[in-house]
């Protein structure tokens, strides 16, 4: 498997196409946060919006155009973490970005099964520039909570 | 080309590197920053080897030397691009940092800056600046600021479907409100290179003053700034194989000693109190601070190899290579060209092709072919508004040089041919 | 040191160079510009050779490589001053661009441009900017425009006869209505180093930004500038051991992302629309257009060097030089030392020494100078108020740096004290 | 003899310090012209004034402050042409010029026997930051004599 392959895994490519969590669910309420975020070297967009009941990740939606790598990663992200606990959605992240900076090698049992799906992404870490792709959706995931937990719906990051 | 194509890549040592896996170097990206030859990146280490001093400010041996390195970089680049004094030429940080000159001068002198002698360039409200679609975000966004800073408005002539300039527009956008028209010489996009003459017409009929962003022309084409009839124009080192780091703001001498420093240091006033201060003639008084020394003479040598080598020659091989990209990528099912391809333009392109491949994202096309180590740009090639007047957020762009061959443009058509099949985009 | 000063100096190799008559040369005119070492340059060449492409826009290896070392070299730069975060380092064309960007930015934000976000930065009639009497131009023009724009009131504390800031006019000049504070670290004619504590305190008193011209105390002593508490800080590569080309502008990170920009262009922004435009965060928003690349890269190796050195132990080098300068000069008939001299300031003053020779101009004094292979500087030093308060149109300056020997210190005094009976002044 | 030796001949201290037409002449009328001129590495100053009776420079004098070169080369100047037509300040200038840029190598004898005690400035040529010192005052009365020649008396030079 090439390096372009093991970034393209099939995996990612059905994610691209089959996004899960895209379209924005309308929600309502003090627990809810959206937060937009753009990748500056090509203006891929996503906004991402979660609603949480108390500890849990009720709901976890998105929408944005990009590249195959931002698509398929928030996508996923959607299929792990709509439902989880805030503390489980907070080791996966962590995961997530130490895959991205661990150059191309997977890592450890555990935090190789928090990420499920995600582990496909481990390509991404031999390419530097394609780091900010795939964690555009997870930086919006992280901005998101902190406005629900605040209590404020903040629409937009400036 | 005088020296061949064997001779030129010698000069280049990146050239000769490997990539991923392996493959060899086909360098496609040029248009965002060209690589140097060797005897620019010599003429720079030899300065300081041997000849590094404060300019202008010494009276030792090597102060003197240096200053003699710098001002003849500045003879050099003058000659290349037509101007009628040295002193016409202004070191700038970049092209950006050249309009921006111009564009915060004025401003300044809006502000009352700079007295009686810049007063020419007060603009304010009911004024207007006129740029067009196809403009580069450093040949915009200045303008934008500068509208928004005096007050005055800010026009823009439209492109048609193939991204030229709808020039009929310039009958009713440029009227005798117009105080600046800012175009381009030819876009980093489509590749189309503009007729300056019917602009620079408009221009001084209403008495507006002419700003040209020849970041994309100098380099690749033979340019005569004087003869064009513009009033100011801004360029870049490293798009035409000199060093980053520098860039040339060139306007006419005249205008140039009335427009307002925005800059303000050592170096560049002729006087000094706590209350107040005098400027210096240009190009001193755009000059603040400890200049790009080293750049200037890695920029003046990368002038003199493009004279050697002679500008025609540049612009034809060019012109080869356009056809090669632009025809080949056009031919591809699933592939738009942005811009114009065939025959009886071929002549005012440079030689780029910005493509955009249905159903697959620039990142991605890009990334396929950094596969097969062809390196090119992706995004909007700080070009947003001409990417949404083509209906697209991003596009992939192959650029050419002196260096580049035939095989390398075929190449990109050819990896650019198996994008969709990699991703399983049905064609 | 660590290395000893012979490694130091086979590190420099235009200091093996001859100059006039066969002489070797002496450079003392650091002050001005330094030398670069060769793993600067191996660095840049290295850089040029394997590894150059357009940062943070490409999707291809190159573009990847460059990024990483356009990126190294700011941590590299962060480290050494003690930035807190690697993006509180604004890459900037030089250290008069760094205030420029500044001061310009509050100008903007003064006109209105950042909206709400920059309003704590506006000025304007009734408000004051304070400077001090012994500013480099660099440091004194850009706020004397900026008063001029805006219509706030220019302020000054002036300095004692020996070149020394009068802090106690910190409280008569430093009051409600000061918005900034803008003073020098350390003086490029007396050498003195500023105590900054006294100055931030009363700064913070009032809620006035304080802007550190930071130029003659990063190259030479231990600097850090999170300690320190002030608001901004201006430096230059090429007095650091740096290339040309580039400099930086150090600043609290929330502080810099209020701070409008005022050079425009791409890359600094997030999107553009023909009719609007938002702003990146720092540092990006005020990196405008291609930036200075294999300078970054060069500072970044400088800022490395430095560190393997240890700034204390450079510091610690250049006071013994400045003890030979100082008092060497001082004691010589008919010569006068600008600023003190002697024991006690001794740890408070940089390795320099500017000096005026009784009936001799400084021009004819740096050539008798050069004459003898040594290098120094003639003139106002870019600080035409601090020579007009000590009653001189100018000085000669000899200036040190990591590679000057005791015996080249010794050889300026040795020469100035021949300058007088070679052009026959009765001593 | 060294080349600061002969760019600092005892012709040229000596003018150094008995500075021919040193002090502004108090002059009238429509044929008067002033130029002030600054050497902005050192900051040197030279204010020169001129007064023509028709084609002859009936006066030159100046005033300012500046290194041995500038105020050698102001003098000779003044002592050269205070009296001279117009016509052989003309031919002075531009021989002064010449050997300015002739890289410390004397010009032929009748540039030689034109500038006289100029002369002895050849030796600044093989000093290009040195040739805008002596050169402050030519320009100053170029300058000078177009004011007084279009019969308007300006006050300086912006
Ligand atoms: C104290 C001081 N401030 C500012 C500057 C300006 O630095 P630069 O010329 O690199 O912009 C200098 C050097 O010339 C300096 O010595
Ligand atoms: C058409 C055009 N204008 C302006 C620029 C800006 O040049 P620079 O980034 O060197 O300032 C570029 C290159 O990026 C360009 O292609």
């Amino acid at each position: 498997m090439s390096d372009l392959e093991q970034m393209y895994q099939q995996v990612i490519l059905d994610h691209a196409k089959q996004r899960h969590g895209h379209g924005l669910a309308v929600l309502d309420g003090p627990a809810v946060g959206e937060s937009h975020q753009i990748n500056t070297t090509c203006g891929d967009e996503i906004t991402l919006r979660v609603g949480l009941d108390g500890d849990t990740l009720a709901s976890v939606t998105w929408e944005g155009q990009g590249c195959s790598i931002s698509q398929a990663s928030a996508s996923v992200l959607a299929e792990l973490l709509d439902g989880a606990s805030l503390r489980t959605a907070d080791e996966t992240m962590e995961a997530f970005k130490a895959l991205m900076h661990n150059r191309g090698v997977p890592l450890d049992d555990e935090r190789e099964d928090l990420l499920d799906d995600a582990t496909a992404f481990v390509g991404v870490g031999k390419y530097p520039a394609r780091i900010k792709c795939a964690l555009l959706g997870w930086v919006a995931l992280r901005d998101a909570i902190a406005r629900a937990t605040v209590g404020t719906e903040g629409s937009d990051h400036e | 080309m005088t020296p061949t194509l064997t001779d030129v890549r010698r000069e280049f040592p990146i050239l000769g590197r490997t990539v991923r896996n392996g493959k060899p170097l086909t360098y496609l990206d040029s248009g965002a920053t060209s690589q140097r030859p060797q005897r620019v990146l010599d003429a720079m280490a030899e300065f300081e080897r041997a000849h590094n001093g404060a300019v202008a400010r010494g009276a030792h041996l090597l102060a003197e030397e240096a200053t003699e390195a710098f001002e003849g970089a500045r003879a050099s680049v003058a000659r290349l691009v037509g101007a009628r004094e040295d002193r016409e030429i202004v070191w700038t940080e970049n092209a950006t940092a050249a309009i921006n000159l111009v564009a915060n001068g004025i401003g300044n002198a809006s502000a009352g800056i700079g007295g009686a002698a810049s007063a020419r360039y007060r603009i304010g409200p009911g004024d207007s600046i006129v740029v067009t679609q196809t403009e580069h975000h450093a040949n915009l966004v200045p303008w934008q600021q500068l509208a928004a800073r005096t007050g005055a408005e800010l026009r823009w002539i439209e492109v048609d479907e193939l991204g030229r300039m709808r020039l009929e527009q310039l009958e009713t956008k440029v009227d005798s409100s117009t105080k600046v028209l800012a175009f381009t010489h030819a876009s980093n996009v489509t590749g189309i290179i503009t007729d300056v003459a019917p602009l620079v017409k408009r221009a001084q009929q209403v008495g507006a003053f002419t700003v040209l962003d020849a970041c994309q022309s100098v380099p690749h084409i033979p340019v005569d700034l004087g003869a064009l009839g513009v009033d100011f124009a801004a360029f870049s080192s490293h798009k035409m194989l000199g060093p980053t780091g520098i860039g040339a703001l060139w306007g006419r001498a005249e205008l140039l000693d009335a427009l307002p420093p925005s800059v303000f240091g050592g170096g560049a006033v002729m006087t000094v109190a706590l209350e107040e201060t005098t400027w210096h003639q240009a190009p001193t008084r755009f000059e603040a601070g400890s200049q790009p020394v080293v750049q200037a003479v890695g920029m003046g040598a990368a002038a003199e190899y493009l004279m050697e080598i002679g500008m025609a020659n540049v612009a034809a091989h060019e012109r080869r290579l356009a056809q090669i990209l632009r025809e080949g990528a056009a031919a591809l099912p699933g592939v738009r060209l942005l811009g114009p391809v065939g025959e009886p333009t071929l002549n005012d392109v440079l030689g780029l092709a910005a493509v955009v491949v249905d159903g697959v994202h620039a990142h991605d096309v890009g990334q396929v072919l950094d596969d097969h180590g062809v390196a090119v740009r992706v995004g909007h090639h700080c070009n947003q508004p001409l990417h949404r007047h083509f209906g697209v957020p991003s596009s992939t762009r192959a650029s050419a040089h002196i260096y580049t061959t035939e095989d390398e443009a075929a190449l990109f058509v050819e990896v650019l041919g198996t994008v969709r099949k990699f991703f399983g985009v049905s064609s």
